[in-house]
């Protein structure tokens, strides 16, 4: 969701550059992006922790 | 007592197509419904997009088979349902007939009235937005037979999936608009390029296309349509 | 022949048609005409069909042809087939911020339309990248590119910062 | 075996990508061009490539699915489609953010996008089939189905780049990506290559105790839920 936000935030940022200039590259595109990925992996994760099999003989680990 | 010799697959099959040909006809009531839901969606697009009659006119080619797979969800679920009523399909799959006849009628029966609503909706859509026919008939009508082929094969497929599952009216749509949409695409260019003219000289790269994706849907839907019936 | 048999047969050829589908998708050169844009050369060579519908036109910058005017937004340059000096080309008119990459002899893609005055408007560019990725050579220093490229885009490149 | 993995491959995967991004983001140089954006490449290719892989397992699955039908298979294809559509929309997210500073728009419909996103929409249908067929068999037998279509999209994807002019590029090699930046690819592939493998395996255990707990008989199960007083067999 703050993924979510950051990018909203940095496409208004890129919509205020019209006519004064170029689009930038930088690290807040790459910032972004790992965010997406790591918070992605971690929220999966947790998904699956949360779905884990409850009551299996193989025990709740994980 | 002698045993029924099977029937070939073909034959089934346009047996299986004469009977819900037939039924078709003597209701009416799928085509009629369909007629009047498709001229109000083209209706609702030149509402929705104002009075901008150029902008209509570009894009009728892209409404003009939005409506059509809007009709195509409702009268591809309703192919199944009306089987499913009553135990119907389970009859057809008792008599000495191939599940691959069922599906060769049903996706040929689908076509037809997809084509059919199609031949009634352009004349309409001439009229209302004011859109010429500038490559001709013949152009026209491959692209609707194509365009309709493409949507029937694996809109029956997934209709027999469909019709037999909770929340039957999303699925359908869930499932088939992702997996048109190449065809869909192409049918679309194709018959802008048809009411337009054709600068580039695509229409035969559209319907290479077409005809390709008709060739996965068809020989995949064939093969698997059997395991989708079966219990 | 076993009603067994006959089945397989019948799947076989069944998805026999549908990878001859794929394949006639891959391989039917459709991919040469259906594209995502077109040369400069193509569209020249339309004539007069190409003026009017949306297209998209692509290409590499022609060096040396860049004009942007940052205090009235527009930006001009010139289109060309390929990296040959000779080469076709066409003047585009572009309402859009280009992105910083965008430079003499780099690819690009606008979208947009053309007319009798030979100049296609574009309100949409997007910058065609290579897929090579090479460190910068001893000396360069990719985060101050800017100012090495075109003075009257530094000046206002480095004024919104 | 299982148990190996389960506790290895954690620390394993998680070692990997500590190391692949630190080395992406920190050593490996900027790209001439792009500049720091170019990092992004370090997440965006080795998601797209996870994602084509579990989807071609899921692919592998269905067709198995259909000619030998087991519930491990089933399984397996449920848990790599979600998987597989996990790392696909990392990596179409990725692109568009990649694609704002280098090609100037987050979005166009270009054929690799194009293919990509039809993609993403396809396994979303396929797992809300899932979801919305209570028959377990005749909800792995419709979903091999479903999913065996949707694969069609798997090698035009790949290949889009090279069917049809294209804005995104075709796909780099070794020859054209600088040797610096290979290292730090190459070690973020493998670490989402581990968390593939991680996720599906998980994933799989919990799709195959729920496909138990669907098929076991009522009097196996002990007599808690309302597992108990459903009839199997009743559609």
């Amino acid at each position: 969701m703050s993924a979510l936000m950051t990018l909203t935030v940095l496409a208004q940022a890129a919509a205020g550059e019209v006519g004064s200039g170029r689009i930038q590259g930088g690290w807040g595109y790459v910032w972004v992006s790992y965010g997406i990925t790591w918070g992605a992996f971690a929220l999966y994760s947790l998904s699956l922790w949360l779905r884990r099999p409850k009551n299996s003989p193989a025990g709740p680990k994980e | 007592m002698k045993r029924p010799a099977p029937i070939g697959l073909f034959r089934a099959a346009f047996v299986l197509l004469g009977k819900d040909l037939l039924i078709e006809w003597r209701t009416r009531a799928r085509l009629n419904a369909l007629v009047f839901f498709s001229l109000s969606t083209l209706l609702l697009f030149s509402f929705a997009l104002g009075p901008d009659t150029k902008l209509l006119e570009r894009n009728a080619g892209g409404y003009l088979w939005l409506a059509i797979l809007f009709a195509s969800t409702l009268s591809m679920g309703e192919s199944f349902r009306i089987e499913y009523e009553n135990a119907c399909l389970d009859g057809l799959r008792l008599a000495p007939a191939d599940a691959r006849a069922i599906f060769l009628a049903k996706a040929m029966g689908n076509t037809l009235l997809l084509v059919a609503l199609g031949g009634l909706l352009i004349p309409v859509m001439v009229a209302l937005y004011g859109v010429k026919v500038v490559l001709g008939v013949g152009p026209l009508l491959a692209t609707l037979a194509l365009g309709c082929m493409a949507l029937a094969a694996p809109g029956t497929v997934y209709a027999a999936i469909a019709s037999n599952a909770r929340a039957r009216d999303v699925l359908l749509p869930l499932l088939l608009f992702p997996l048109i949409v190449p065809a869909l695409l192409a049918s679309a260019k194709a018959m802008m390029l048809v009411l337009q003219g054709d600068p580039m000289n695509q229409l035969n790269s559209w319907f290479g296309l077409l005809g390709g994706f008709n060739l996965i849907y068809w020989g995949l839907g064939f093969a698997l349509f059997p395991r989708v019936i079966e219990d | 022949m076993t009603p067994v048999a006959r089945n397989r047969l019948i799947l076989v050829g069944a998805l026999l048609v549908a990878g001859a589908g794929l394949a006639v998708v891959a391989f039917g050169k459709i991919g040469d005409n259906l594209v995502y844009y077109w040369s400069p050369a193509e569209m020249l060579g339309q004539g007069e069909k190409a003026y009017g519908p949306t297209i998209r036109l692509g290409g590499v910058v022609k060096p040396g042809s860049i004009q942007w005017n940052a205090e009235h937004t527009t930006l001009h340059f010139h289109v060309a087939t390929d990296h040959t000096p000779g080469s076709a080309s066409v003047l585009v008119r572009s309402t859009e911020v280009p992105p910083q990459m965008f430079r003499d002899g780099i690819g690009v893609v606008v979208e947009g339309t053309f007319d009798k005055s030979q100049v296609f408007a574009s309100n949409r560019l997007m910058v065609n990248h290579s897929n090579e990725y090479r460190a910068p050579k001893p000396g360069e220093e990719p985060r101050k590119w800017q100012e090495t490229v075109e003075g009257s885009t530094t000046a206002s490149a480095t004024g919104a910062q | 075996m299982g148990k190996f993995l389960r506790m290895a491959l954690p620390p394993i995967a998680l070692g990997l990508l500590v190391t692949g991004h630190y080395i992406g983001l920190a050593v490996a140089p900027p790209d001439r061009e792009m500049g720091d954006v170019q990092r992004i490449m370090y997440a965006h290719v080795p998601a797209v490539w996870i994602a084509l892989m579990a989807l071609t397992i899921n692919f592998i699955c269905s067709v198995v699915y259909l000619f030998k039908p087991s519930w491990k298979t089933d399984s397996l294809a449920e848990a790599s489609a979600e998987v597989g559509l996990l790392f696909g929309t990392v990596g179409v997210l990725l692109g568009a953010i990649w694609g704002r500073p280098t090609w100037g728009v987050y979005w166009t419909w270009d054929p690799r996008l194009t293919t990509a996103a039809i993609l993403l929409v396809s396994y979303m249908g396929y797992m809300a089939l899932r979801r919305f067929v209570e028959d377990p068999e005749k909800r792995a037998v419709w979903s091999a189905v479903v999913g065996i279509i949707a694969a069609v999209d798997l090698p035009i994807i790949w290949y889009s780049v090279k069917w049809w002019r294209s804005l995104h590029q075709v796909q780099s090699s070794p020859k054209t990506v600088d040797p610096e930046m290979v290292l730090p690819l190459r070690i973020s592939a493998f670490a989402f290559l581990a968390f593939m493998i991680l996720f599906i395996l998980h994933r799989y255990r919990i799709a195959l105790h729920e496909r138990q707990a669907e098929v076991a008989l009522p009097d196996a199960l002990p007599t808690d839920g309302p597992q108990a007083n459903r009839t199997p067999g009743v559609v």
